[in-house]
């Protein structure tokens, strides 16, 4: 690469060799189509010049050769959007046997955690060849998290995970960018992702500074939050049983069924009378405002790491009487 | 003269009666449990009141072509507006589960 | 305005009329033209509440629970008896324009001010509604009680979604009542005067249209506002 | 009635004197211009209007290159920064590209186009011109107060929770400035519709024509859904609400959708009447009628309709679903088709013409190429996957302004060219006018072409300071910025002298076809003496012979413009 005329960034992620045949494509097809369009304006220009070519001849128009130049760039314009959806939809499928790490944007810095609880602040270190599944949330406004050299981009939203990963093929250290312009500092928001050889990588985990994983860190916080008084799995339990529950369909009071990913867990945190599990009344107090969105993450982690036990019956197969008139629940405005 | 079409007052009473009894019921019908029909209802009431107003009361039913395309233009985009937003809303849904 | 440029010599016998303005070659033209342009402006009307009818769509579709508790705060009766009254408002005025076409000096001035007092009855019922709102401490942003009894906070957040777009929605509908107020007040004055004949009614026709569509608008708030799962109560 | 249409005034080799009567002498003073009703006045209003903000634009955008010069930061604070690209992209959006054509050109050739005295609502077209500047001064308000940053996209939740600037004022006016939009836009939909001369068919409209009606739709139909989700911004700031805020309930998304509902066809506001004045300047320096005129027209409707449906493209990586994406990347594709048969057929009504090479026909040629480069690299950014990279990187920011700058200032500029004989009587000096149109197309590219780069390098837009590596194209940016800035000054300076310098023009110096170069110049007043009777096709070059004052060689235009 050359380092004063760059023209082309590095290509260190299994989804860049796809972005960039469908880039060098498009390029071949639009220069082609471009200096088709420049050639042929040139000769006319030249060769009709109102010197060798006085008067101008009357033509209205040619049916066949309009139908021509609209079905032809239609059929080339499908081949790039059916290829751009294809790339999209592997962008977007992360596989199931990724590194899964968290990401929290916050004006203006990216704070990342590891699965095994290594914390780093505007810098991230991955294995070569290697999946590694990106979990993010923002604290405040949108952010986008992008890796140039991966051909990676996402935008960050408060009060929403979402998921994207990538595969590193190179070693080396690359850019992190926020993309998406996020008040003042929104150029300083950079960092780097440090793309190490499986061994160095090994070494730098057992190094750096943990503090433990966000799982243990999750059950930490479970435990001074004494979620455990009422999320146990005996029967008499106040609280549904969570062990398993990541993944599980979930029915609801209202009758209704969802999935229990990220962010409904999040979300029965933070408001826990949106979503009642059958079976159980609204008592849960809420945890917004006394949690941030790391230790969010810790407890959504932990909750996602229970494995199921026997004894637990299944969520909502509980043979208590439907939820009656909700008891009032007071809070608070936060400001 | 075709913009100074005079309607007999008899056409804006019945036209005024057939808008208040349907506004009766859809008052009523909104205290009776059909569930999610009950939007439905409502909503097709409100579309048959305002087709009345717009044909009647605005004289689109005798104006001119390019007036009713108009009407039908802005309702149009309004739908595409709507819609095309709910295409993002209505299929996130699908995609929670990975 | 100088006429010095003249004109075609179709347009002479239009000159006769006051009311021709220059650009126009007869009076028909002129009156069609006007109502084609109010035409395009209530379209124009109808994507500004537009935006504010897709808020409404979105959130009700996300919080389906809070929107019903929302509807069911708000006056039902009340509600109901402007829908009334807005569309009896709508029959004067629609009259009101058929004078107007009639020449019928006397029962176009009537009208209006029939159609203005209607207005204005629907005007005070939605006051005497925001006055209960605040009483009841509904009013986002100011009063609004986060401990409705049987309304957790987390619902009650979305509840407050819900009375933001009501008083958004309801507040810009009643904005145009009172310009639409206005306007008749106006024409009250030239009716008065004797300005409208057959041959010219074009404001008292456009603004006949404005007024219905502050109707129709109307039409719809009230469905999406006050009837929102109401056999629960 | 009338044989003005039937024998077509043949071009005047250098008129020696100006008409007698005209617009521009009919009525002295201040007062006689700031409350005209004429359309060809208000659209002189216009253009100093947008002038001045384009000038305020401009020098925005010249200390945001001089900043980028060097990759740490150094010339102004990061918020400064953050508020001149604010500042620059609000002020040029919406003051200057939105109104550039419709207001100037559309204005002063809309009824002249159609034979028409005047727009069909003359007073309510003055009144727009009023809110205009009362949204420019609101918005100059907030810039001296302390400007605004933030985005000229507003996204929330940091304009309505996080930034301490006045976003509040400038919202409000970009509000009223949208609805001087709107009104213009309907009466412009209004006029076309109700006000063409008696045989002024739908098929003998000229393709300016169909273009700026096809924008007025967009801007009727688009810009009140602008105007209620800026309103909503506002109040959500004001009242601590939380329409758009997910700590309170809401959804950023939203913001988007609504947001990109009127700012994706509002980039169709910018070019579709850009398109129009091109197809116009082709012809007549071809003198040949534009090459499938059906197609052309078509293509405008297409256009402002399709249009309509492809914004979420800009919301790919933002959180849609991805079979919304799907969706929408279609339709982003559909759209772009019309565009291609434009390009091509003005292309093809190059072939066996009678080209001459005048400054208008420069500026056409240049948009050709610049915004061929554009729309192409639109492809590029409607293709998902690759979207995913090229999203809010410099990519982005030189696809747009290839179209923004490249397409619109390249027409709006050959355009002044072209009509400036009629708007002002005179003609322009050629040699400074081909010079101008080579300037801005040599600077423009050498602006932008290296922000494609930087772009797929990865470099992200709104950065105030910047990894060293991306340096050189940087460097090239600025460089070319300083030259497209001289570009852009000259037309101001020689247009400015020529008015009252140049030679006078004549009613049709170019031999066009167009019911504009049937009256005087400048035109009286109402236009026409007494209203035309359209009898002819458009674009009918028969018995038009050509211009007597064509250039034929380079020591004329020196004798010519001396």
């Amino acid at each position: 690469m050359n380092r004063y005329f760059p023209f082309f960034p590095p290509e260190a992620s299994t989804t860049a060799r796809g972005v960039d045949g469908l880039y060098f494509f498009m390029l071949t097809v639009c220069g082609l189509t471009t200096l088709l369009v420049a050639v042929l304006v040139i000769v006319f220009a030249v060769r009709y010049h109102e010197k060798q070519h006085p008067h101008a001849a009357h033509i209205e128009g040619h049916a066949a050769l309009e139908v021509f130049w609209m079905v032809i760039p239609f059929g080339i314009f499908m081949v790039m959007f059916g290829w751009g959806a294809r790339l999209y939809f592997t962008q977007n499928r992360p596989p199931n046997n990724a590194i899964k790490i968290t990401v929290v944007g916050k004006q203006w810095m990216w704070k990342i955690q590891h699965a095994e609880g290594q914390r780093e602040i505007n810098a991230l270190h991955v294995p070569v060849n290697q999946p590694v599944e990106l979990s993010l949330i923002s604290e405040d406004v949108i952010h986008d998290f992008a890796v140039p050299a991966f051909r990676l981009k996402m935008d960050v939203l408060p009060g929403r995970y979402r998921t994207t990963w990538f595969q590193a093929t190179q070693t080396g250290t690359f850019h992190l960018f926020c993309d998406q312009y996020c008040g003042t500092q929104h150029s300083k928001m950079i960092g780097e992702i440090i793309v190490m050889e499986p061994d160095a990588y090994r070494k730098w985990m057992s190094t750096s500074l943990t503090m433990g994983s966000p799982a243990f860190e999750g059950q930490r916080l479970f435990q001074g939050l004494s979620c455990i008084s009422c999320h146990r799995a005996d029967s008499g339990a106040r609280g549904p049983s969570l062990s398993g529950l990541y993944g599980q369909p979930v029915h609801l009071a209202d009758g209704t069924t969802v999935t229990a990913d990220e962010n409904y867990i999040r979300e029965s945190i933070l408001y826990p009378n949106a979503k009642i599990v059958a079976g159980f009344q609204p008592i849960m107090p809420t945890f917004l405002g006394q949690l941030n969105e790391e230790q969010v993450l810790d407890l959504v982690n932990y909750i996602k790491s229970l494995a199921p036990q026997e004894q637990t019956q299944p969520y909502s197969n509980r043979t208590t009487p439907p939820a009656g008139p909700r008891p009032m629940e007071t809070k608070t405005y936060p400001q | 003269m075709s913009s100074q079409h005079i309607l007999p007052r008899r056409t804006y009473f019945l036209v005024f009666l057939a808008l208040e009894v349907l506004t009766v019921v859809t008052a009523l019908v909104a205290s009776i449990d059909l569930g999610a029909a009950n939007t439905v209802v409502a909503l097709c009431i409100a579309v048959t009141k305002s087709t009345l107003v717009v044909l009647f009361f605005m004289h689109v039913k005798y104006s001119s072509k390019m007036t009713k395309l108009t009407v039908i233009l802005g309702v149009f985009w309004l739908m595409i507006l709507l819609g095309m937003t709910m295409t993002d809303y209505v299929s996130r849904l699908w995609s929670t589960v990975r | 305005m100088s006429h010095s440029a003249g004109h075609a010599p179709g347009s002479a016998v239009a000159e006769l009329d006051n009311h021709l303005e220059m650009q126009f070659d007869d009076a028909e033209q002129q009156k069609e033209t006007s109502s084609f342009g109010m035409w395009v402006f209530l379209v124009t009307e109808v994507m500004f509440f537009g935006g504010l009818f897709m808020a409404y769509l979105v959130y009700r579709s996300q919080y389906p629970q809070a929107f019903a508790i929302g509807s069911s705060q708000l006056n039902f009766k009340l509600g109901t008896a402007n829908t009334v009254v807005l569309i009896f408002s709508s029959l004067t005025m629609a009259l009101a324009v058929r004078a107007a076409q009639l020449g019928q000096k006397k029962a176009l001035v009537w009208l209006l001010i029939a159609t203005m007092i209607l207005g204005a009855a629907f005007l005070g019922f939605k006051g005497i509604e925001y006055h209960e709102h605040i009483l009841e401490g509904h009013v986002p942003g100011a009063n609004f009680r986060y401990d409705t009894p049987g309304v957790s906070f987390a619902v009650a957040k979305e509840v407050v979604l819900f009375n933001i777009l009501y008083f958004c929605m309801t507040g810009l509908h009643a904005f145009h009542m009172i310009v639409g107020l206005g306007l008749m007040l106006w024409l009250v004055i030239k009716a008065q005067k004797g300005a409208f004949t057959p041959a010219y009614n074009t404001p008292v026709e456009l603004i006949g249209l404005y007024w219905h569509f502050v109707d129709l608008v109307w039409i719809y708030l009230y469905p999406l506002l006050y009837l929102i799962d109401r056999y629960h109560k | 009635m009338s044989t003005l249409t039937a024998q077509p005034l043949s071009p005047q080799p250098l008129a020696p004197e100006l008409p007698a009567n005209h617009y521009l002498n009919e009525s002295h003073g201040l007062k006689s211009w700031l409350l005209t009703t004429d359309h060809k006045r208000i659209a002189l209003l216009y253009m100093a209007s947008i002038t001045l903000m384009f000038a305020i634009g401009g020098i925005f955008a010249m200390l945001m290159r001089l900043e980028l010069l060097t990759p740490p930061a150094d010339l102004v604070s990061d918020d400064t920064y953050n508020k001149l690209f604010t500042m620059h992209g609000i002020i040029m959006v919406w003051f200057f590209l939105i109104p550039s054509i419709p207001t100037t050109l559309g204005n002063f050739l809309v009824p002249m186009m159609i034979g028409a005295k005047d727009l069909a609502f003359p007073k309510l077209n003055l009144m727009s011109w009023y809110l205009f500047n009362i949204g420019a001064v609101v918005t100059i308000y907030a810039i001296l107060s302390g400007g605004v940053d933030g985005g000229w996209t507003f996204y929330t939740p940091l304009s309505t929770g996080y930034l301490n600037s006045h976003v509040v004022a400038a919202a409000t006016g970009i509000f009223i400035a949208g609805f001087s939009s709107i009104l213009t836009g309907l009466n412009f939909i209004v006029t076309t519709h109700r006000m063409r001369a008696p045989g002024m068919t739908w098929k003998r409209l000229p393709l300016f024509m169909w273009s700026n009606y096809a924008t007025s739709v967009i801007l009727v139909l688009a810009t009140p859904v602008l105007a209620i989700t800026l309103a909503l911004v506002a109040v959500e700031r004001l009242l601590h609400f939380g329409i758009f805020n997910p700590a309170l309930g809401g959804d950023p998304v939203l913001f988007q959708h609504l947001f990109w509902f009127y700012s994706h066809p509002a980039v169709y506001i910018m070019i579709l009447p850009a398109m129009g004045v091109i197809s116009e300047l082709i012809s007549t320096f071809s003198r040949k009628r534009p090459f499938g005129y059906a197609y052309i027209a078509g293509s405008s409707i297409a256009i402002a309709a399709f249009g309509f449906v492809v914004w979420a493209h800009h919301m790919f990586v933002a959180g849609i679903s991805v079979y919304a994406a799907l969706v929408f990347s279609l339709m982003s594709y559909a759209v772009s088709l019309p565009s291609a048969v434009k390009v091509f057929n003005w292309t093809a009504t190059l072939y066996k013409g009678s080209i001459s090479y005048r400054t208008p026909l420069l500026y056409a040629l240049g948009f050709l190429g610049l915004f061929t480069v554009g729309g192409m690299t639109g492809l590029f950014l409607a293709a998902l996957g690759l979207d995913v990279h090229i999203h809010d990187t410099y990519f982005v920011v030189a696809h747009f302004h290839y179209i923004m700058v490249g397409g619109t200032i390249m027409a709006y500029l050959g355009g002044i060219h072209y009509w400036w004989p009629k708007i002002s009587g005179r003609m322009y000096p050629e040699v400074w006018g081909r010079l101008s149109a080579l300037l801005i197309f040599v600077g423009f590219n050498l602006t932008f072409f290296p922000q494609f780069i930087l772009g797929y390098l990865g470099m992200p837009r709104r950065y105030h300071a910047y990894p060293p590596e991306f340096q050189v194209w940087h460097v090239l940016s600025t460089a070319g910025a300083s030259i497209l800035g001289v570009g852009y000054l000259l037309p101001l300076i020689y247009l400015t002298w020529s008015y009252k310098n140049s030679p006078v023009a004549g009613p049709n110096p170019w031999g066009a076809s167009g019911l504009e170069w049937q009256t005087q110049s400048p035109p009286i007043t109402h236009n026409f003496v007494t209203t035309p009777i359209v009898t002819r096709e458009a674009y009918d070059y028969t018995g038009i012979p050509a211009p007597a004052l064509a250039v034929r060689s380079e020591e004329e235009a020196s004798t010519y413009v001396s």
